[in-house]
């Protein structure tokens, strides 16, 4: 975020008394209609991000299976509802506490936030809330990655356990330290460590955490045979796929161009362009691939392709120029093809829409990209092709902490979460359809 | 009375019922059916990978006649639905104990 | 709506004579440029909140049963076409005239508006078209409510004429009384009558006369017995019902937001967040309710809880802080599980989308709201949290008016209605299918 | 579109090299603020208008076989992202090189472009990707109006590369002569031939190169009978056609309305509501017109009609009285009715969703209704109403151009693709679906 | 024993599954059919043309019953399914050589 | 010849099917279908009412054997469908009187 650069829109150095009714933050100037065009740009940007929820639900719906499309959908609009409550309730105070960026946000320390729970005080306040809005957006995204990697198998309300412990815990003590003046993003190497719009922080992490819980949930029934190799299971719908690459696309214009929080800075057009650029090369990279191996033109790896680059140019779209962004959509894609082979065959986690490779593996490549492709044009990040090592250093670290910091909280919790209330459903459920044994009916009933 | 039962490829299925609706035929009732024989599937892809479904879509007409009929209406089905190739389908012959017509009440061959 | 606080951002106490090319209202100063930024605000949500129809066509056909499918959608769209039609002859002028919020809006008084009809002559303006444009996505709003509740047996075309009446007189009518300096916005108790985005007006009109509408067409065949007992009529498309659910959330924050009509009013942020509480709250309310009863996590009682939290919060967004919305949220889904069960159990009212709990009972919770949880941070509005129990009571005023109109009405209405043109298709159709009985064809032909 | 106004609010008669990071562009002035409102305005009209995309998608797939769908699908997503790179590569530069309209784009003549390829040099600069970012949307619709045309028949390889020819040459040629200060733009009639936002230009090229393309390409396997008579082959999905309607009016509102580029033009608020009237008399006119002669209403009808309506005010929305909205929709509907009657019957062309009589016949329609309706209070265009017959001239000329060059240039290009790749899958492919045969797979798979 | 088949009309179903519910009758299985008898199809509409549609949305349901039930399970099909229009629909029995219940493995008559 | 017709559970289809297989049966037509014998239906859930379900998924397989292979068949369905549980479905045999191979014209015991 461009907050993170220091130039933050919301300038309270002066007023850090909540303004709940705005009217002192706006006055009839041109500070004050700065923060009027800011906050329209930043809430509508928001209502897109929004809207990707849609998108997830479209998409996963059709990756998987008839039978367990009503739980798929479940959890994908109740871990985002649960998650506001508890974002609202501790994450935004964990993450956001400390970095000054709004009013009511004053304590926290490098590591830990503490201020900004529950919107209440001087963090009832306008520019606080407008950047909660936006905030909250992310928190749930990241969540709901995970749901479609653990999706026709996973117990309804093991899922929102966690979903409160991604929105509370996971989520914001990473996000503090990458976008809350925490220690990553004030690193001493380049510019610190820069995640534009969340290629880490919410694509990395929900697609690590998906990793981890995919794993520690296991294969679905019938998805590897004795002898290792596994079997394809289909989805149902191919148009809900591609209707919801689309609709994630959309959103995803207001989730990388929003992240600016401020259309005062003009960088959002490039962004935009590049955010395009880059699904657009990922989705005919895979086309073209797909095609030279079985033959047929395949549609649901183009839509794939078209995420990865998205999720990719997430991180450097702010800070690199559009032929880069077509090389890392280019790159993006590649890695998902070659990493949902390797989730698949050689680690043997079952992932039925390919949450892991698209948006974890994507997550750390989109990372690693600020820190080559960026050209120094827009909040100072220089990256190899301009002839500096620092940035990519930054980047590096930030890459590692990710993985780290990820991989044992997430092992952790959800190790106990399996011993105690447990992951999955009975295999008999599993066998006959998640949606009955949990919703009481299917999603289409009467089918 | 005979019933006959049919698979055939969706893609022919209009033409047969063309041809058997210029020979009058007295109804017919069809079902969506998958299946094979020696057609042991076709390969797809899903996300980049081909996979075997070796459940193929069928279309099923069942055509109650008098037993007179049955031959006639059997060549009909099979010059109309022959390709030459596997998958073409099957005809089964049935006996039918007896018919009722609803709307009437009637039975036994005038029912039909 | 923010106009109605007498703050408007539309000031043209100078010029009243319309200027249809904008030259004249935009100028090259902080002035001209707050036109722009709020014109641009109040557009873009009513652009969002006209995508809350495909929100509502999702929900609705998820709701009815596969063989009525195209007739709801048929229904829900044409609404919309004749209601803009006829709101642009007649409903416009009867509900802004002597509101003076716009050009061209000089005539009309505290009961009835007579000016800015057809926009032409001074009504041809920007100002004036960029509120028209606001204002008739409510106006369809609130007819397409009433779709729902009537499905599944209504006559195509009877559903058209009451539309007409809807777009034309009813709801502009009781409009002018709540936002076009009618008689209710400017009781004496508190600051008047307030009804910020209209959880009265637009959700409780539509919910008031669904009920009368549903009432006079009687319950769908097959859904009472003898004995008076009910029958669970389901629906086809789970699916359906959370994407509807999740466009009209999207769609909502247009809807509530947007209702400022102006983003320098920087309130807006907080609008948005309570929006977006008030209907996770209510989700996650009713699912562990409706957990408890049946032992199944029921996605649409949950869909129902969102929906439930966003109507009431329509009215009270702009004036509570987000712990209240909370809250309203809450009792809202509470109200609309209690609503659901009274009206198909005692009242036998048959209601297949549940619009009269969800939009009727909660459009009057929500008006309450507004003298409930007001914290006095904006417009002045103090509730019975900060002490006052003035503005309670002309929030009570206004539920009374409204109910007392409404009904009255729109019995009246349906009563000549179902006496000349009819309400019901013949039971033969309703039987087999109205779709293809009204349209010529199903929504899944060859199907 | 007001840059072809000689209104353009991107000023850059100073500063012509490339700003990239937007620190010059933008200043804390006046000047700087009305860039990033109409920054905002722009960008957010462009993601409406790629939201489109997924209307087209929804819409076509509803009106396609259940065994083609998925290839309309694909056809329909990946044209948007070939596109997208042709349009960086070569198109734009094409089009609007020599317009001077943002920087890097000095170099052209009145016929044609030559700078602004790549986004590169001069051209890497916010302002000009803020165009291209709106510009590519328009391009890539053009491209997916076609497909609409040739679905269920056409090779996929082969649509993309007429969707590469088209977003290379096709589109931008034309487009340059209207919109790039091209000949077109600056005839000495009127104010020279005006396009708002394409109806001739995106619409037009559209729906006349699906014309070409559907005729060259040959009717569908059975949709003629031997003595010329047609047969009916429906489609499979009126939830989708529906829905796809929707999404598109939605998404159409940031097409025309975003076309000013400009906020700060509060003509917007007019052109919004013009394209809402005019979708809405167009749905209802046949609505009613099909009820008289089928007796059932008719809802594809319908939402032709709204398309229809949308298709004809997207040149006109700008200078003409919501009056005039309304009646030029009717009309357009009406055309439409007795195009799509020719097309099918007459011209024995068979185009599955109706492209070339929603699309094109209306495109040419909206061209010349500019010359007819337009008041004067907006641009200084002045048609008939006002008594002048000159702009009508300017845009008849525009009409036959766009017409001779769309024929002669498709007509070439598809007479040399047929003769070389071919157009058209196997007649078995055909007949069992080009799903599997194109994809490996069909839309519902295990069904 | 023998196998009722009997395709009736779509919104004549839960009538008749009531009716033959209060007899008592072993098991059901149902089937989506589309078909045509003396009622040759309707017209529909799409984009403004009237087309016919010669094959009908019905319900097959088959009831495998014991030699003597049958007549009574179909008069009472007939009772309810009629409307005395054409359409609605014909019974066709069948013999049938044996039954297995796969619970329990039993065959013949007591597995029905 | 015979038909061998078995009601199955969905998820049981799979299993049947690899069995099947193991032991070569000439080919098989399936059908969803809806039923219900002894398993008087389910409890759904819709809008936080609870409302029975008495129709139940079921897979109908078809398969035409040659008489001598009808036990070797049935026994295989038996023992991989069974649950042991009500719902385990029922298997129906049948005579066919002819049997004709589409894409050979062949007919009778051949042609299967
Ligand atoms: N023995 C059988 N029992 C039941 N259905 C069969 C049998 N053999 C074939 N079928 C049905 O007929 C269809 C066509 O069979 P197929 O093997 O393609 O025919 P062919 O043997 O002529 O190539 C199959 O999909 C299946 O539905
Ligand atoms: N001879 C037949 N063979 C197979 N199915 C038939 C036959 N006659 C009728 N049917 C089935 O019965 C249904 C009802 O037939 P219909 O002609 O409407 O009955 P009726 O002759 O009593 O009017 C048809 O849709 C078809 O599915
Ligand atoms: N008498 C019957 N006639 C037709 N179908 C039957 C009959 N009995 C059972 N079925 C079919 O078999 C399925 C399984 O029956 P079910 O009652 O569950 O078996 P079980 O008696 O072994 O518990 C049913 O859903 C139905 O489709």
């Amino acid at each position: 975020m461009c907050l993170s650069l220091g130039w933050g829109f919301f300038l309270f150095n002066q007023v850090f008394a909540g303004d709940p009714g705005g009217a002192n933050t706006y006055t009839e100037s041109i500070q004050g209609l700065k923060f009027s065009v800011n906050f329209a740009w930043t809430l509508l940007s928001a209502f897109l991000v929004f809207n990707m929820q849609a998108g997830f639900t479209f998409l996963g719906a059709g990756f998987v299976q008839k039978k367990n499309t009503l739980n798929y959908l479940s959890m994908s609009f109740v871990d985002f509802c649960v998650g506001a409550l508890v974002f609202w309730l501790i994450g935004f105070g964990l993450m956001f506490g400390g970095s000054g960026l709004a009013p009511g946000l004053s304590w926290g320390n490098r590591f830990i936030g503490y201020s900004g729970f529950l919107l209440i005080g001087d963090s009832y306040d306008v520019s606080t809330a407008a950047l909660w809005m936006f905030q909250i957006m992310f928190a749930a995204t990241s969540c709901t990655i995970v749901t479609g990697a653990v999706a026709e198998r996973f117990k309804f309300h093991a899922h929102i356990i966690y979903s409160i412990f991604l929105c509370a815990v996971l989520y914001p003590v990473f996000g503090h330290w990458m976008w809350g003046k925490g220690w990553l993003e004030l690193l001493p190497f380049g510019v610190g460590a820069r995640d534009f719009a969340g290629s880490g922080l919410v694509h990395g992490i929900g697609g690590l955490t998906a990793f981890i819980a995919a794993w520690m949930v296991g294969p679905r029934y019938g998805k590897y045979n004795p002898d290792g190799s596994s079997n394809v299971i289909h989805g149902h719908n191919l148009l809900y796929i591609v209707i919801g690459t689309l609709t994630l696309i959309f959103g995803w214009f207001g989730f990388n161009a929003g992240s600016t929080l401020a259309v005062t800075e003009l960088r959002v057009s490039i962004i935009a362009v590049n955010t395009l650029l880059a699904a657009a090369s990922g989705a005919v990279t895979l086309l073209y691939l797909s095609f030279r191996i079985t033959k047929k033109s395949d549609i649901i790896m183009t839509c794939n392709g078209a995420l990865a680059g998205c999720v990719a140019i997430t991180a450097s779209g702010a800070y690199v120029p559009p032929w880069a962004a077509i090389i890392i959509g280019i790159i993006a894609s590649l890695i998902t093809r070659i990493s949902l082979y390797l989730i698949e065959t050689k680690l043997k986690i079952d992932d039925p829409v390919g949450a892991i490779s698209v948006h974890g593996a994507n997550g750390l490549w989109g990372l690693l990209s600020v820190g080559v492709f960026s050209d120094g044009t827009y909040g100072g990040v220089k990256g190899l092709i301009v002839g500096s090592g620092w940035q990519l250093l930054a980047q590096f670290i930030s890459c590692t902490t990710l993985i780290a910091w990820c991989f044992s909280a997430s092992f952790l919790f959800f190790f106990v979460l399996k011993r105690t209330f447990g992951l999955r459903v009975p295999v008999n459920a599993e066998r006959s359809g998640i949606d009955v044994y949990e919703h009481g009916t299917g999603c289409y009933p009467g089918v | 009375m005979k019933k006959i039962e049919a698979i055939i490829r969706p893609e022919k299925f209009n033409i047969v019922r063309d041809a058997l609706t210029e020979l009058g035929y007295p109804g017919m009732t069809v079902t969506e059916v998958k299946g094979h024989g020696s057609q042991k599937g076709i390969s797809e892809v899903w996300r980049g990978r081909r996979y075997r479904v070796d459940l193929l879509s069928k279309i099923k007409v069942e055509i109650t006649v008098q037993d007179t009929d049955v031959e006639k209406i059997v060549n009909t089905i099979i010059n109309e639905a022959q390709t030459g190739s596997i998958g073409d389908g099957k005809i089964f012959v049935f006996n039918v104990e007896n018919v009722y017509r609803i709307r009437t009440k009637e039975s036994g061959d005038t029912a039909v």
